[in-house]
């Protein structure tokens, strides 16, 4: 599995320009609407972005909402229901669908009877958060790093030149499984609860510790671009500190292209926790994630299709919304970006 | 060029030589007992550190990482007892020159063990590869030249829905409905190419697809990006002032100019695949370099994980030495130096 | 499928379960359902055919003194390696099935009054599969290889212990191994030759060495001209039935035994080596396994495996496909231990004991052919087994019961419990968390603490000072005697050092215990030792030094090809190769 | 050369009379639909252009001009854009030939030299390469021929060494160089119209006068029409016959070149003549800058569009600018100066107001000569 960062990455800069729009890019609009404004106003008539936008909220409420209905005990993803199974067949759910009814509408799942769809909400609000954190930490040290290496230059620039090298050099797949025990060890050790926090933590570690170098090239591109524009010129003119203008002057240019790249992260950390966790790494059962629910489903395909291609739809559905936002903000924030 | 290869040789081989110390260090450095899957069951702790010793983990990591870099350039001998070595001769494992080291998971040298491993893992590589980018293109360049209309739409979308399910799932769907219930196509198996080109080809169908799969939607996205982003330049303009047809435009002018940001990122996706899929290999149990380091993994197995590591990177190293001269044969603007 | 959480495990599962004897309990019987272990009978055989096991755990090794995992040890014992005693061939009973047999001696060995001292003599006849005679060197020169710690690692090593050969400073012996040589003097007095006779000298005694003989390899005889250490792991040099061929064994895929030429089937009469060809395709994905069996085409009609059809197959076992199916009880229990460092309250164990809900538990396994509840920590198929009537009613789960405990206890509710295992299988993990829905409601706080059993498992649990509550153990005995079940996990003399409590994982230490367990070992007559093991399970009871969770069960699918496929008690409930055979002969 | 030209040129006109302007352009719109609207690139266009004569179509970037000469070439084949009116071109209204005949135009009858010549020529293949190409697409000829034909115009280029040059990568060629390049290729099939968009503005200030002289002499010997479009009233100066002043996609003033730049009547134009330092060279000359930017096409102002920039506008009576939208018409200065202005006396005010400004010695050149 690769991160889509790879991908990212080309789509990034891609600036197909057609023939009218060169026409188009001359103009400048008098009635100075702002940039934001703009671009709101072209991401609301692309359907399938707003629909995109739609769903990702949806799930992004789920998210929210979980936690709350879990301690409301409207959703429980832990209770098991073994009454609602037939022992005789080896603890199958009793009725159609896998023992869809009122109170569990996607069934329960085989073995305990716990109520899938408090898991998969439930999980998908694990499973978003650790993206969540990861995107926001793997953006951020892409970000520190690259507006450095961009804005220092000299050695301090090659010193995070063959960071990333280094960085890219390392077979990530290999290396987040790798690294599980050593490092979840360690941090036991220094005192983060076992189980599904330490995990939990390690992920949203390892994805970032992996996934800043193509942002970190990305802003130090950016940087290198803006630093020659006359604004920085005239802040350092007038005295102001490097960090000032670091974060005063640059990072408000460039959080178009972050937040891009934020929200199609996001997806790609979805699918890698869910890949991580079939190879054995991530939060464990009874915790639940998309991950370990789509694993404890898997052996299923032949004997409850339903309950084996839930949780896989689920991720698909969110890898697609992401990605269909992150390529509508693209394409609203810069409409030469073009697809 | 011959001045910037060397250059860029020695600079990698400078950046593994960092790597091997980083990866020991990650490692071997560790708190946790790589000894006690060597030990096995029922294991006493006098036992274990029996094993710790004899397995060599009790050393200081950079005594450990120094007798790694000696044996790499110097080749090495295993047993690492000398004691033991003299008085055992029948038991002493050559590692030549270029040794990574000696799994103890496998009781063989690291080298054997990659070598062994390397051509399942190669040839996946290698029929994905052909899938993905005679897919990813054929179908980029048609999204681009209908672009917006149905077809277009389509191939998108397809690409986003392959893209959108986990590998492992697909790969799961393919083999238990395609293969085991439908018998549609064989159980995936590896066999030697010089063995038989048939069953070489018939057994890899099914993982090589689902290793294809992921990357061909990003090459479909690509792909079209680049014709969109292509057919929009300046000179495609000139082409078709000049009174070309559409087929010339498209079939040389647009794509040699796709072709090389296409040969670049596919050069160095194939590089990063050709040391082994760990979760396609481990899916249809594919005996591969990926599935290898899973089991490395699983066993703790140090001295195999290091090897195998270092190994994918220096084929990352070399993947981006090449790409960037195979960059100065395609565009001739590239000049090295 | 399976996670591959299943195969981190698998691995370290076999350090858990590592092997045992024991027969086991044929159920079934009501008609429907698949076959049980005792519903299996030997026919007439033709000869001829290839068969195929089809494996998920790799092979670790096919060096036979370093073999530990049951399903190698008795394939080797059938295929490749003899022993001076071994265990009969398709016998489904447990007693018959596990009483050590002639197979390279002339009888079942001779031993000194107090079983100290035991002697075999080699029977005339035995090759090597080049042609050498098997001789008493080979013998001495095959357990000799176990005291090279450093190098022949894995297999139960425990047993240099046993032989009379001083410890050094550090409480090893003094003798280091063939390869040294260091201290070969003194092992030459603890196993002698004297023409064809082999004598073993132990520091204690030893009244059922034979059985341990025939269930593990560690006594196998090995030629010291084929011992290459460490690089002989994988390699096989058989004075049995069939021998590797000329391709090797490849340690990720597996490989394939042809007929060994110079296997004499007059002399051996416990092989009847009836295929003529055995692949073994291993590191298989369990639920492909079963899948494969389950759609019986091609070779797989040929193939068994030794892995059980998941709870989520259990669906598909119908009709023809569960004419082919087989369930019945594993040697193999499960457990758990309250840390008494810990948990000193015995009321609050008394309640754990009370509260722990076996029905739940098997339930979320996948039911009655998953696993089966049990009220001792001594498999029901080990010889001397008794009910411990300390456990109450098998299905457990008495909530009342346990509040009331826990009540009388005094101490603050809810308790705190972190109850540690190894993660393994979906249905391990959910098996834990009924167990933990159970614990919570009688006036327990549990938390889950799944740790990895390649590593994190046992560092957590073996630490003395370790913060867990309860802890999980499995265990098989190593050969059909209640004394490789009770010494082993709770005796704390040769479990509990500073460093590590060994597999006494509780912590428990009892001198009244331990006293008691020096006696029955030291019985020779067996029926009174298995009252004496009785006596110290109660006692052990008592303490709530462990509570009784399960039977693990086997349920085989095997490929409608075979026949003569039969699951004997001397093979640990796998597949006896040394009957099964191909439907007319494959042709 | 010449007689080989001829020869390769005798191919039967298309229904285009003797004497009849080469080119008519008739109230050409070209109008793209976008997701935020639809863009008026080009609206209501109208032009002609005689064989053998210059015409300069002038503005800033967005006025339209590139697209509507893009029209000319029937580069919008194909596209999403939106054309009506007429583009007859020989007799020919382009508009209503499929793409497969307006190729075989592209290149032959009319070529179209780019502006920016690094980007306009492939970097992938040799300058040479790219020549031949588009000499053998329109003729069935050898590639030994072609090569040689390519080799024969980059020498009347001005490209040194052509034999060997032919076979290097655009990159490997100067600024003008290139441009001579891209000439060379417009002119390899002897079209009857060239159109060169800002052929000189990425080239330094001695480039860009070789280029023009090239040009000009080029267009002699080969009889072309020529359409310059450019920014640089300087350039229209010095090489055009009749000047057209675009501005948010119309055309705001049109006539000879010698009438435009010397009594132009729309303040538009007067502010591109502002702009223009080397109009003079005169040090006491202002350069006045048009305020604001350009329109938008998507949502152009009402009425004028220049009205939002004009310094003029309360010389027009009532709020007119804002409101109606003036017509292209004859002014003072007779029906062959057109201008789209409500300026009563655009003239008076250009005299007293504007020149002073940014020519004062200008104003006695102009008041002798009106005397």
């Amino acid at each position: 599995m690769t991160l889509t960062a790879s991908n990212l990455e080309s789509h990034g800069d891609d600036h197909f320009v057609d023939a009218e729009e060169d026409e188009r890019s001359g103009k400048v609009d008098v009635e100075g609407r702002s940039p934001l404004r703009l671009a709101w106003a072209r991401f609301r008539k692309d359907k399938l972005s707003m629909a995109a936008l739609v769903v990702t909220t949806l799930f992004a409420l789920m998210a929210i909402s979980s936690p709350i209905l879990k301690r409301l005990g409207v959703i429980d993803p832990y209770t098991p229901h073994q009454d609602l199974l037939d022992y005789a067949t080896g603890n199958y759910p009793k009725g159609f669908g896998g023992g869809m009814s009122w109170s569990h509408p996607l069934g329960v799942e085989p073995g305990l009877g716990r109520d899938v769809l408090s898991r998969l909400m439930y999980g998908a609000t694990l499973s978003l958060t650790i993206a969540l954190s990861a995107a926001l930490i793997t953006v951020a040290i892409g970000t520190i790093l690259g507006i450095i290496a961009g804005f220092t230059g000299g050695i301090v620039d090659s010193a995070v030149g063959r960071l990333i090298d280094l960085t890219l050099s390392f077979p990530a797949t290999l290396m987040l499984l790798a690294l599980s025990g050593v490092v979840v060890d360690r941090m036991t050790d220094l005192g983060v609860p076992a189980g599904a926090t330490v995990n939990g933590l390690y992920i949203v570690i390892v994805l970032s510790a992996f996934g800043w170098p193509p942002i970190a090239r990305l802003i130090r591109g950016q940087v290198l671009s803006i630093r020659e524009r006359e604004f920085v010129d005239a802040a350092i003119l007038m005295g102001a500190s490097r960090r000032r203008i670091y974060f005063k002057e640059i990072l408000p240019n460039l959080w178009a292209p972050l937040l891009v790249y934020f929200t199609l992260l996001m997806p790609a950390y979805v699918s890698a926790e869910a890949a991580l966790s079939y190879l054995g790494v991530g939060i464990k059962n009874p915790t639940p994630t998309l991950g370990n629910v789509l694993g404890g489903a898997l052996e299923y395909a032949y004997t409850d299709f339903f309950f084996f291609f839930v949780p896989a739809a689920v991720i698909a559905a969110i890898v697609i919304s992401f990605n269909l936002l992150g390529d509508g903000a693209r394409d609203a924030l810069d409409p030469k970006a073009g697809r | 060029m011959f001045a910037y290869t060397i250059r860029r040789v020695i600079s990698g081989i400078l950046l593994l030589v960092v790597m091997s110390v980083v990866t020991f260090y990650l490692f071997y450095a560790s708190s946790s007992t790589p000894e006690r899957f060597a030990c096995g069951p029922k294991c006493t702790p006098t036992q274990l550190d029996t094993t710790k010793r004899a397995l060599g983990y009790d050393e200081p990591t950079i005594v450990q990482w120094g007798k790694f870099a000696k044996g790499f350039v110097a080749g090495r001998e295993f047993p690492d007892d000398e004691k033991l070595r003299k008085a055992a001769p029948e038991q002493v494992v050559e590692c030549p020159r270029g040794c990574l080291g000696y799994s103890y998971g496998y009781s063989k040298p690291v080298n054997t063990l990659i070598k062994d491993k390397l051509p399942i893992s190669v040839s996946l590589a290698i029929s994905a590869f052909v899938i993905w980018i005679a897919g990813g293109v054929l179908l980029g360049i048609t999204a681009a030249l209908f672009k917006g209309r149905l077809i277009d739409k389509a191939i998108v979308g397809l690409s986003l829905l392959a893209f959108a399910f986990p590998t492992f799932f697909i790969g799961l769907l393919l083999l238990k409905f395609v293969a085991i219930r439908w018998g549609i196509v064989e159980l995936p198996k590896y066999s030697d190419f010089t063995d038989n080109p048939f069953l070489w080809v018939s057994g890899l169908i099914l993982p090589a697809i689902t290793l294809a799969l992921v990357y061909m939607a990003g090459y479909i996205r690509m792909t079209r990006a680049f014709v969109l982003e292509t057919m929009s330049e300046d000179y495609i303009r000139t082409a078709r002032a000049k009174g070309l047809t559409r087929r010339v435009v498209i079939g040389k002018h647009t794509l040699r100019a796709v072709l090389t940001p296409l040969v670049t990122l596919s050069g160095l996706d194939l590089a990063g695949l050709l040391g082994g899929a760990i979760i396609t290999e481990t899916v249809f149990n594919f005996n591969g370099v990926g599935k290898l380091s899973f089991t490395a993994v699983q066993r703790y197995d140090l001295p195999l994980i290091v090897g195998i590591v270092l190994l994918l990177a220096s084929f990352v190293i070399v993947a981006n030495i090449v790409v960037d001269l195979l960059y100065a044969v395609i565009d001739p603007r590239v000049r090295l130096g | 499928m399976g996670t591959n959480r299943k195969r981190l495990v698998a691995a370290a599962a076999s350090m858990v379960v590592a092997v045992s004897l024991a027969g086991c309990g044929g159920d079934s019987g009501d008609g429907s359902g698949p076959k049980g272990q005792t519903d299996q009978e030997v026919t007439e055989a033709t000869k001829g055919g290839a068969v195929f096991s089809l494996e998920t755990a790799v092979t670790q090794a096919w060096d036979p003194q370093r073999t530990y995992t049951g399903r190698d040890l008795s394939n080797q014992s059938r295929l490749v390696y003899r022993s001076l005693v071994d265990f009969p061939k398709g016998v489904t009973d447990n007693i018959e099935g596990q009483t050590p047999i002639p197979d390279l001696a002339t009888d079942t060995g001779q031993s000194n009054e107090d079983a100290t001292e035991w002697s075999f003599t080699l029977k005339d006849g035995p090759k090597w599969q080049d042609g050498k005679p098997v001789t008493c060197e080979d013998l001495k020169y095959g357990v000799s290889r176990t005291f090279a710690t450093d190098v022949i690692t894995g297999g139960p090593n425990y047993i240099i212990g046993y032989l009379d050969v001083p410890q050094d400073a550090d409480g090893q012996p003094v003798y280091k191994g063939p390869y040294t040589g260091e201290g070969q003097d003194a092992f030459d007095q603890a196993v002698t030759c004297d023409g064809n006779t082999i004598t073993y000298r132990f520091k204690k005694p030893w009244p059922d060495f034979p059985y341990a003989v025939a269930a593990l390899r560690s006594f196998d005889p090995y030629r010291a001209d084929q011992d290459k250490g460490d690089k002989s792991k994988l390699s096989v040099f058989s004075n049995g039935p069939y021998m590797l061929d000329e391709k090797g064994w490849n340690e990720d895929s597996g490989g394939t035994f042809v007929r060994n030429p110079e296997w004499d089937a007059s002399e051996d009469t416990n092989r009847d080596a009836n295929f003529d060809t055995i692949t073994f395709e291993i590191g298989i994905e369990t639920e492909v396994i079963i899948d494969r069996l389950i759609a019986d085409e091609g070779n797989d009609k040929f193939a068994f495996t030794s892995r059980s059809v998941t709870p989520a197959q259990y669906p598909q076992i119908t009709g023809d496909v569960e004419a082919r199916a087989v369930n019945f009880e594993s040697p193999f229990s499960n457990y758990l231990v309250p840390n008494f460092n810990r948990l000193t309250n015995l009321k609050v164990r008394q309640a754990l004991a009370a509260a722990t809900n076996r029905a739940a538990y098997v339930g979320a396994l996948g039911g009655d052919k998953a696993s089966a509840p049990s009220l001792s920590i001594v498999n029901p198929s080990t010889p001397g087994y008794v009910a411990n009537p300390n456990f109450g009613k098998a299905e457990g789960g008495d909530v009342e019961g346990a509040k009331a405990l826990l009540e009388e206890s005094g101490e603050t509710l809810p308790y705190p419990i972190k109850l540690t295992y190894p993660i393994g299988s979906d249905a391990t993990d959910k098996a834990f968390a009924a167990l933990k829905a159970t614990y919570d409601e009688a006036g327990f706080d549990v938390t889950l603490d799944g740790l990895d059993p390649s590593g994190p498992y046992y560092e957590q649990i073996q630490k003395p000072g370790s913060d867990s509550d309860l802890i999980w153990g499995g265990w098989g005995s190593d050969w059909p005697s209640v004394s490789t079940v009770i010494p082993p996990l709770f005796d704390s003399r040769v479990n509990i050092t500073k460093a590590s409590n060994g597999q006494d994982y509780g912590n428990y230490a009892s001198d009244e215990v331990n006293a008691a367990i020096d006696a029955a070992a030291a019985e020779t007559d067996i029926d009174k030792a298995n009252e004496m093991w009785s006596e110290v399970d109660n006692m052990l009871a008592e303490d709530v030094a462990y509570i009784p969770l399960d039977t693990t069960k086997f349920y085989f699918l095997h490929g409608s090809g075979l026949e003569n496929y039969v699951n004997s008690a001397g093979t640990n409930g796998y597949t006896d190769l040394g009957v099964l055979s191909v439907v007319d002969g494959g042709k | 050369m010449s007689s080989s030209t001829a020869q390769l040129s005798a191919e039967p006109a298309q229904g285009g009379q003797p004497g009849d302007p080469l080119l008519v352009v008739k109230d050409l719109r070209v109008h793209f639909p976008t997701a935020d609207g639809v863009v008026k690139a080009v609206d209501g266009l109208s032009y002609t252009l005689e064989r053998g004569k210059t015409l300069g179509i002038v503005g800033e970037s967005g006025s339209g001009k590139s697209v509507s000469s893009s029209a000319i070439m029937g580069l919008f084949h194909g596209s999403n854009a939106q054309l009506s009116g007429q583009i007859v071109l020989d007799g020919t209204d382009i508009l209503t030939l499929r793409e497969d005949e307006m190729r075989r135009l592209r290149g032959r009858d009319v070529a179209m030299i780019f502006q920016d010549p690094l980007s306009a020529l492939h970097p992938y293949f040799t300058v040479g390469s790219q020549i031949i190409e588009a000499y053998r697409v329109h003729q069935s000829v050898s590639k030994k021929v072609a090569r040689r034909r390519a080799i024969d115009l980059l020498d009347r280029v001005g490209i040194p060494q052509p034999d060997r040059r032919v076979d290097d990568y655009p990159h490997q060629f100067s600024g003008g160089m290139r441009q001579r390049a891209m000439i060379a290729m417009g002119l390899v099939n002897d079209p009857s119209m060239l159109i060169a968009d800002e052929p000189t503005t990425a080239l330094d200030v001695t480039v860009q006068a070789q280029i023009l002289d090239l040009l000009q002499d080029l267009q002699r010997e080969f009889n072309s029409a020529v359409i310059i479009i450019t920014h640089d009233l300087g350039v229209v100066a010095e090489m055009t016959d009749d000047t057209l002043v675009m501005y948010g996609g119309r055309a705001v003033e049109y006539g000879k070149t010698s009438e435009i730049l010397t009594h132009p009547e729309m303040p538009y134009t007067w502010g591109l003549l502002s702009s223009v330092p080397e109009v003079t060279g005169d040090t006491s000359a202002k350069l006045i800058p048009i305020p604001g930017s350009p329109p938008s096409l998507l949502n152009p102002p009402s009425g004028c569009h220049f009205h939002p920039r004009c310094a003029f506008r309360d010389k027009v009576p009532g709020d007119l600018c804002r409101t109606t939208t003036p017509e292209l018409a004859p002014g003072g200065r007779g029906s062959s100066h057109l201008k789209r202005c409500h300026l009563a006396d655009p003239e008076s005010i250009y005299q007293t107001e504007v020149l002073p400004e940014i020519a004062p010695d200008l104003v006695d050149l102009l008041a002798e000569e009106n005397t």
